[in-house]
């Protein structure tokens, strides 16, 4: 006796790498404002990036991430959410948390090595930047759970990267949120590079969208430089979680055009070819060509555009170069909600001192 | 009010909590229909429901992040380990995540979680479910560990651990689950989470431990009375933070200290102890503080957890060396 | 722009739960030795559960783990590997054990407290039981690579429950066999519960098979109540892994007819209803019922069979109630290469000391 | 032979190693083409091919549980954790496995494998990128913990690692991979790993410490002689076992001791070594024992690390109130 169960996973995208329709396009390709807030935002996480890139070099921050390349991701995603939705983040998606409440002040604090960064309380219930891989997917299981809980119409979504995928943590999350059948979309990242290690050697399976199988939930591939795309169904898995649809696991297909950090050489193990290849399917360019191929933009708006977001950022890295420095005492202050009398000793020895680091 | 064995002050606790807090959940395996493996989440999800004690996939790392995730959004969430020997799956989360939310966000976000999991050996259990490992635990920022030593304590330290608003690893010793039964007034009332116990005042050493090996200390010093050496015993009760004042109090006036734990002795929470009268009551010793501790070996496999295990005659030898020492 | 990839999980039997063969059978059916080894195995394994439970029941040993009603899986993985083959077991593979060099006396002493359990050396590079669930996954995974980096022609056997495939451990060990290409089948015991927790709130996968579509490799499920079917596919996934083929996964369907441990009192979680529902498909029987009907077996042979097995048995609990008790010091022995100087003092303090425990 | 880094001795050993043992093989992420993120395997992939280099999925719990199969194949599994904050995950491999394989089968499995990871702050380098959690590796009975703090002691005491029977914990204090040059003889020779290195003779106090923070102790130590103060410094090097003959030889010559670490205070190391010296070496005592360590906080990110780690000045301070105490 023999029987087989059959499992498929689609692949999407509404414009190809030159701007192009392929096939029919969704009513958010008609609505011009939706665009204009998808592309500023991809903007100014490019120029945002290239700034933190150039404070890093000049000392004034540290080890900084760029999303170079994928900011179609963070767009989409930012944009297909709803303010009381909660976003769980890694460390790469600045322009998904531009498109939430985190400034970049708040931003460049934290790479500056100020937890303040992550401290803003109108960050409301979003999640810090999470640096360990993946330990962030069982977490948004657990606040997808709470959220269902008190029956809030709110929806999660927890981003993270190909390399993430291999941690067990992941796993064990994408299965949780199918038996448990949460509001939780997961969207990844596919840059096809963690640091050096390519996404050939991270794992054998076709895509990492199939990886929803194994926890009985659905998953999906779609071209993560489509900014209309990852829009679309990102917008589509949320909403199915928030009608009580369940789980999604969504694999975003993009190209890490920058390095892995500030800290990091890719020249040392790729290859200019490969990189100059995925220049061509870069998403900021894309969704540009389409605006402008259905008279939704003008070289006069972006040059408008590329002025207002370096001025938001330049006042943005004002603030941030002009904050206090953080107090010594300051490691004790949030540790406990009420420092433990042992402790008082310890804390005592850094009251008066000034911070020797700026 | 009926006398209550330890477990049963551990069950009376939850009960009574989840009853007051409606954010109240427990999640870990096995403890729904079949209340736990040691019962102590029995009659749970019968009073409160499948939506509040949950009964999750086989995953530790998972129930400690998905705990971290419910207590970020502010529920209070009681997770529970089934031996501490699987506990370490659940170290990235309370090392990276739970015992840091607070610190990292500024206090944005908090991590209102309790892990609790039965710990120690002498139960004749199979491998790996005997450790004793809350020397890792206490080790680390941010984190409280709590150990109760009687049915009485097991409920108003459990009840502070759910209240408190920070992490707290709640470690139960299932070799006194059952050993004693006491009357435990159902009042909702919590003890302090920074204070030792003194369970037995006396005026020649100071003996301090925790957990199952107070049986063996108290024991102990009934023996020692017998002959002439007045011990105090101290149950230390709160790993972290620890009480100091009491410690160093008692030393001051006894001059002498054996600490005793069943934990392997290197690095561990009686390291500590020692070390800080040595920093700070070095000048009203009399004599060398000693531990008796477990050694610093595997646990062995139940036939020979006996000889691992601090026993009775251990402690009254290294009490009888410290008064000897001159 | 629309793409599929579609994957399929194949279920699989020969012998109905009444004995009868459905559809074409594998040369196997005929090898009558084959037939009777493996059932050898099986009632030997059932009557070893049942004699050791009484031992626990009498206080002889500890807390014990019976594999009644999933007695094919063992017999079938154990017969279809070679001697030089490396087995690395959860702790409720009786039988595949005993048709390793594990000894019942060995299994005995493991169950009875005692390291020395585990000990044997004519087990070779067998693995010891492992208590933690799944954490043997990943070693599996690394002795599979040792095997292969020596160009040994030996395959590794993983046995695993269906809780274990919650495991994030078992997810990073799948991923790492395909994408390393390892010798290595990982056979799942799925009895369909995890202590009191029931397979279906376990996961909300259709089958534990469909798990291996996440690393990429390639997984099937088969009745695990049928001899044959375990013997013929794990026998095929080993001899495709021995010859360079890579990994697969097994999901091997059965159902624990036993209470957990002799620590467990299943009444508490599960009705007598579904148990007695599952009787009707235990292996023992079916094989039986199948062998008689092909007239390869009788119940004089039946008796004889019992008859040895429960004298092996007998001669075997001898010897464990007859071995000498451990040494206290033994705990410092085999704990590092060469003991180090400062654990002599510990040691010392338990020289002489005999064992209080027995 | 040039003067190398710590970084590069580190590389040397590794290189070395491999080159005399067909067994070892390296395993980590980023390892193999890119060198790994500090370079410590760089050439080892063009070398000795992606056989015996292996990059491996971002998943550390696998590559612990890897190399624990490996090692029990008699493989020399040589691991590396990329830091020391993503250790965590390779805590219940380590625990319940590495450290037990040869003991729960007598000797009939063993583990040699070591697991590499660069740990300590003082980079400025991002969140969790910074962590001393030692002390819970020195808590676990069947591991051996190893710490360099020279090019010299790194190469020699990594060669001992590899080739020792046991399964090795092996942590590099980053931040002085590459402080100071060394001439190291690439001669295969190793190091004992059960000795301390006493690295500047001194009768007045004892000063213990290991990995990076022996530079500001030396530097302590250079400072105190000029005001006629002369320290003894140790580099403890070994943290599991550890060395106390030495450190109880030398207090019972200075009567007095001071133990620097990165690490938090409690249960820490430093805790251990002053817990032994309280129960054996209390009598040659003239003065408490101090322990200059991080807070027990949260490793700060890096704007205010300078302020958590022990300074120069912190360690002076310490060791003056030692030599003043009456
Ligand atoms: C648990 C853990 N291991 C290692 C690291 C170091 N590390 C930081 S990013 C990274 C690669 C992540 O790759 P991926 O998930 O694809 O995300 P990407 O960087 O490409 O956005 C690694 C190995 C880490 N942060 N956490
Ligand atoms: C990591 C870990 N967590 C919990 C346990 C306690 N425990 C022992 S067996 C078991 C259930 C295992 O279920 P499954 O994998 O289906 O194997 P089965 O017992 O059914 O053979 C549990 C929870 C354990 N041994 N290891
Ligand atoms: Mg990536
Ligand atoms: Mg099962």
């Amino acid at each position: 006796m023999k029987q087989a169960i059959t499992f498929s996973v689609e692949s999407h995208r509404f414009l190809g790498p030159d701007g192009q329709p392929e096939g029919d396009l969704p009513p958010l390709a008609e609505d011009k404002d939706a665009l204009h807030a998808l592309y500023r935002n991809m903007v100014l996480t490019r120029l945002y990036d290239e700034r933190a890139i150039a404070l890093q070099r000049t000392g004034q921050i540290g080890t900084f991430a760029s999303s170079l390349g994928q900011e179609a991701i963070g767009a989409g995603v930012g944009h297909a959410m709803r303010p009381e939705d909660i976003i769980i983040p890694s460390f790469r998606e600045n322009g998904a948390l531009l498109f939430r409440r985190f400034r970049i002040r708040d931003l460049l604090l934290y790479w500056g090595g100020d937890e303040r960064g992550m401290a803003n309380p109108e960050l409301g219930d979003d999640f810090p930047i999470c640096v360990p891989i993946s330990t962030h997917t069982t977490q948004a299981a657990g606040v997808a759970f709470a959220v269902k809980y008190r029956k809030q119409p709110r929806v999660v979504v927890c981003l993270l990267g190909d390399g993430g995928t291999s941690k067990g943590d992941f796993y064990e999350a994408i299965n949780l949120a199918g038996i448990w059948h949460l509001p939780l979309v997961f969207v990844i990242n596919n840059n096809q590079w963690a640091i050096s290690v390519p996404r050939a050697i991270q794992t054998q399976s076709e895509t990492l969208a199939q990886k929803a199988i194994a926890a009985g939930i659905p998953g999906l591939q779609i071209d993560g430089n489509d900014a209309l795309a990852v829009r679309h169904y990102v917008a589509e898995a949320i909403e199915t979680a928030r009608n009580g649809g369940g789980p999604t696991l969504i694999e975003a297909l993009s190209y890490r055009l920058c390095h892995h950090t500030t800290a990091d050489d890719a020249t040392r193990y790729r290859s200019d070819e490969e990189l100059q290849a995925h220049w061509k399917l870069e998403p900021v360019a894309r969704l540009k060509r389409f605006m402008i191929g259905r008279d939704m933009w003008s070289e006069a708006q972006e040059s408008e555009l590329i002025r207002q977001c370096k001025e938001e950022i330049e006042q943005e890295v004002r603030h941030y170069l002009d904050s206090e420095p953080p107090k010594p005492t300051s490691m004790f202050d949030s540790l406990y909600a009420e420092l433990p009398d042992e402790l008082r000793a310890q804390r005592q020895s850094l009251v008066g001192k000034e911070s020797n680091n700026d | 009010m009926t006398d209550i064995t330890l477990v049963e002050a551990v069950n009376l606790a939850l009960m009574r909590e989840m009853e007051r807090d409606p954010e109240m959940v427990v999640l870990g395996q096995d403890i729904g229909i079949n209340g736990g493996v040691f019962r102590a989440t029995v009659g749970l999800l019968e009073k409160f429901g499948s939506e509040r004690v949950l009964d999750t996939p086989l995953a530790e790392n998972m129930i400690a992040g998905a705990a971290v995730g419910m207590a970020a959004q502010g529920l209070h969430p009681v997770a529970e380990i089934q031996f501490m020997g699987f506990i370490y799956p659940t170290i990235d989360q309370m090392v990276s995540h739970a015992s840091r939310m607070r610190n990292r966000t500024r206090g944005r976000i908090t991590c209102p979680m309790v892990l609790r999991a039965p710990y120690g050996g002498g139960i004749h259990a199979p491998e790996h479910h005997s450790e004793s490992t809350e020397a890792m635990f206490a080790h680390i920022p941010g984190l409280r560990v709590v150990i109760p030593s009687s049915p009485t304590r097991a409920y108003g330290l459990l009840l502070a651990a759910i209240r408190n608003p920070d992490p707290v690893v709640f470690l139960e010793p299932k070799r006194i689950y059952r050993l004693m039964k006491q009357a435990v007034e159902d009042n909702g009332e919590e003890f302090p989470l920074d204070t030792c116990f003194v369970l037995r005042p006396g005026s020649d050493i100071t003996l301090v431990s925790w957990g199952a090996m107070l049986h063996e200390t108290q024991q102990a010093a009934e023996q020692l009375a017998g002959e002439g050496i007045d011990a105090e015993v101290i149950d230390l009760a709160t790993i972290k933070p620890i009480d100091m004042q009491t410690i160093l109090e008692s030393v001051g006036r006894t001059g002498r200290c054996v600490i005793v734990q069943e934990a392997a002795r290197t690095c561990s929470v009686s390291a500590e102890i020692a070390a800080r009268l040595a920093e700070e009551g070095l000048m009203s010793l009399f004599a060398p503080i000693r531990r008796v501790t477990g050694y610093d070996t595997v646990m062995p496999m139940f036939r020979l957890e006996g000889h691992y295990m601090p026993d009775t005659a251990r402690i009254v030898q290294a009490v009888k060396q410290t008064m000897e020492f001159a």
